[in-house]
């Protein structure tokens, strides 16, 4: 019934129904006019069915429609959603003030800038449900007309960029030489000739002195500055000990202060 | 030059590269981008404006034109070839016709509040309905209306201008006549002030910013 | 028709039309598309080959080309126009204190070795601090240092200069000057100095010139 009162849909694009809250199960039937969206909406599909323009529209007769409509309704029993029923009572209200002479120039609106107030209303509804029409049937993108299907990225390339200022520059390099001269005490390094790099030198001799030979000939190549004179000789005398005891190397020394002589402990002994 | 109206100097070689960078950088992005956009990635000094005109004529009436939406420039299909690309996964997700009005009625209207809207369809809002339009990126929260209760004012955004291909809110079909019917006015009877849509970003005088809380994504669900 | 190889029996409108259709499938595309899969989108009994032919025609020496990859077709931004898509930015970093010692040094000292930068400084320096230096644009390898180990030497560049606002490493203040501002304060023991720095192109007398590989990109990585 609601259905064949409906006006045309307003453009190709399928509307769904809107989302109404739906009764309660015990609630007694409430009909809200299924497919209408409020009192306005039919009362907009009724006064389509004036077929004149809306804004040349009788509004007695509208109300009168509305009226019946809702009459109509309620004959069946069916209960009516509360704003249907609110716009019935205003009708009726504007019917009598359309009805009635003038009243003396008031406060309140007349009946008639009332009809105008609602024709109004109708007129704007239904210009923006063309308006959504049109709206919904441009070339719409992602439906009608594409972007580049393919688009190539702008590649961003960060680079870092430095910066400083001489004064910052020059104040680092003060403030460090200055608390390296206040804090570092230049601790010369110890030209040191170890235990070992003595002992290895030796063991590499070891084989081949059949002779009494001094030691100085062996470190000869290694004493080259004064400070590292006594480092060597005293590690290396210190190893040559210590291959006396493992029986690798045989030591001798004619006297104080001789040259200390040195062979492998396996050569034979002419001297005794 | 043969353009008499080029004011540019550039040696019609250089006008030709000029040219070419214009097309390559356009062609490359998905997105509209704006004439500053474009001329900031051009050598300094190049006639930005007159080199997208001759691009735009270079290719009208070809597969692929140059349009203008939201203000900035794009390479779109062109409209009468819908028939041969409009595929079935690529429809967009249909709106509810109480969702599509409201759509228009914030179109035409903006910056609009909840209860204006209301006012023009004549029956409440469900919440659903704007929550599933600001879903789809076209509708934004603008502001709070300077009134008791201090309502939340709602426009519409780029995207909105991109996906329907319109330059600018004032390009809304049919606005012109709505304005002169003096429809988009809300003072019933007609007053004497015809508010145009606008979907600036700085706010109108009866517009307060959006509280923070707003931004949150459960402000969306306004009651 | 105006290409005479065109055996297509097409009118020119419905040829233009067909044109129009090519380009637009291969704009919108988000892959390459084969001649096959063009033409199942065609009217039937298209000329797939030649129209493609003809728009990669109209396309030669544009900013977007019609190009054929893995025998399939697609637009592409012109290869000399590559750069366009790419886009430089500048992140402002400060040098952290360390960095600033050693370039400091290196400034003063240079020609300069690792060791005896951390000998200046007292303290080693870390592998990443020289690294920065190097990516400054403000430090180079000079050569190699005529010791045991061939030790690299480091100077300072003409972008040093530029950035520093000098005009040669010479206009570096020395010592009394340094003083003069503060810098130093005054209780300076006998036998401190601030070298004159030089920063003379050629190599010193105790410099070897750097060996092939150390212009490798791996070689900045001293160990």
């Amino acid at each position: 019934m609601a259905e064949a009162a409906r006006g045309e849909g307003s453009g190709p694009e399928t509307w769904e129904r809107p989302d109404r809250p739906k009764a309660d199960a015990d609630a007694p039937l409430v009909v809200d006019v299924d497919g209408f969206e409020g009192p306005l909406d039919l009362l907009l599909a009724l006064a389509r069915n004036q077929k004149v323009d809306l804004a040349r529209i009788s509004i007695l007769a509208l109300a009168d429609q509305y009226l019946a409509y809702i009459e109509e309704l309620r004959k069946l029993r069916l209960e009516l959603a509360a704003d249907y029923l609110v716009m019935a009572a205003w009708l009726a209200f504007l019917k009598s003030k359309l009805l009635l002479p003038e009243p003396q120039a008031g406060d309140e609106p007349s009946g008639q800038e009332l009809a105008a107030a609602l024709a109004f209303r109708l007129q704007r509804l239904e210009a923006m449900r063309d308006a959504a029409a049109r709206l919904v049937n441009r070339d719409r993108a992602g439906r009608d007309v594409f972007p580049r299907g393919a688009p190539e990225p702008v590649e961003l390339l960060r680079r870092s960029r430095y910066s400083a200022s001489l004064f910052e520059l020059l104040s680092a390099y003060a403030a460090q030489r200055q608390r390296q001269m206040v804090s570092i005490v230049h601790v010369r390094r110890r030209q040191v000739w170890s235990l070992a790099e003595g002992r290895e030198l030796l063991e590499r001799m070891i084989g081949s002195i059949a002779e009494w030979t001094p030691m100085e000939v062996f470190l000869s190549p290694y004493l080259v500055s004064p400070e590292i004179r006594p480092s060597v000789r005293a590690s290396a005398f210190g190893a040559s000990l210590e291959l006396v005891r493992e029986g690798k190397l045989a030591l001798r020394q004619d006297g104080a202060f001789a040259p200390i002589l040195l062979r492998d402990a396996a050569a034979r002994d002419d001297d005794g | 030059m043969a353009e008499p109206t080029a004011i540019t100097s550039l040696a019609p070689e250089a006008q030709r590269m000029a040219l070419r960078m214009v097309e390559a950088i356009l062609f490359a992005s998905a997105e509209p981008l704006s004439a500053d956009e474009i001329a900031s990635r051009l050598p300094d000094g190049s006639d930005v404006a007159s080199l997208l005109r001759e691009l735009q004529h270079a290719y009208s009436g070809r597969g692929v034109t140059l349009v203008k939406v939201a203000g900035k420039w794009m390479f779109r299909t062109a409209d009468d070839l819908a028939f041969l690309l409009r595929r079935e996964q690529d429809e967009p997700k249909k709106l509810s016709r109480a969702a599509l009005e409201t759509l228009a009625i914030i179109a035409y209207h903006q910056p609009v509040t909840r209860a204006e809207i209301e006012e023009i369809r004549g029956v409440s809002t469900s919440k659903g309905t704007l929550d599933v339009l600001l879903e789809t990126g076209w509708l934004r929260m603008r502001g709070r209306r300077k009134t008791p209760g201090r309502p939340i004012t709602y426009g519409t955004t780029e995207d909105f201008l991109i996906h329907f291909g319109l330059e600018s809110v004032g390009d809304l079909p049919g606005l012109e006549e709505l304005r002169g019917a003096g429809l988009l006015d809300g003072r019933i009877p007609p007053g004497f002030s015809v508010p145009e849509p606008r979907d600036a970003p700085d706010l109108t005088e009866d517009e307060d910013p959006l509280d923070p809380e707003d931004l949150l994504p459960s402000a969306l669900r306004e009651d």
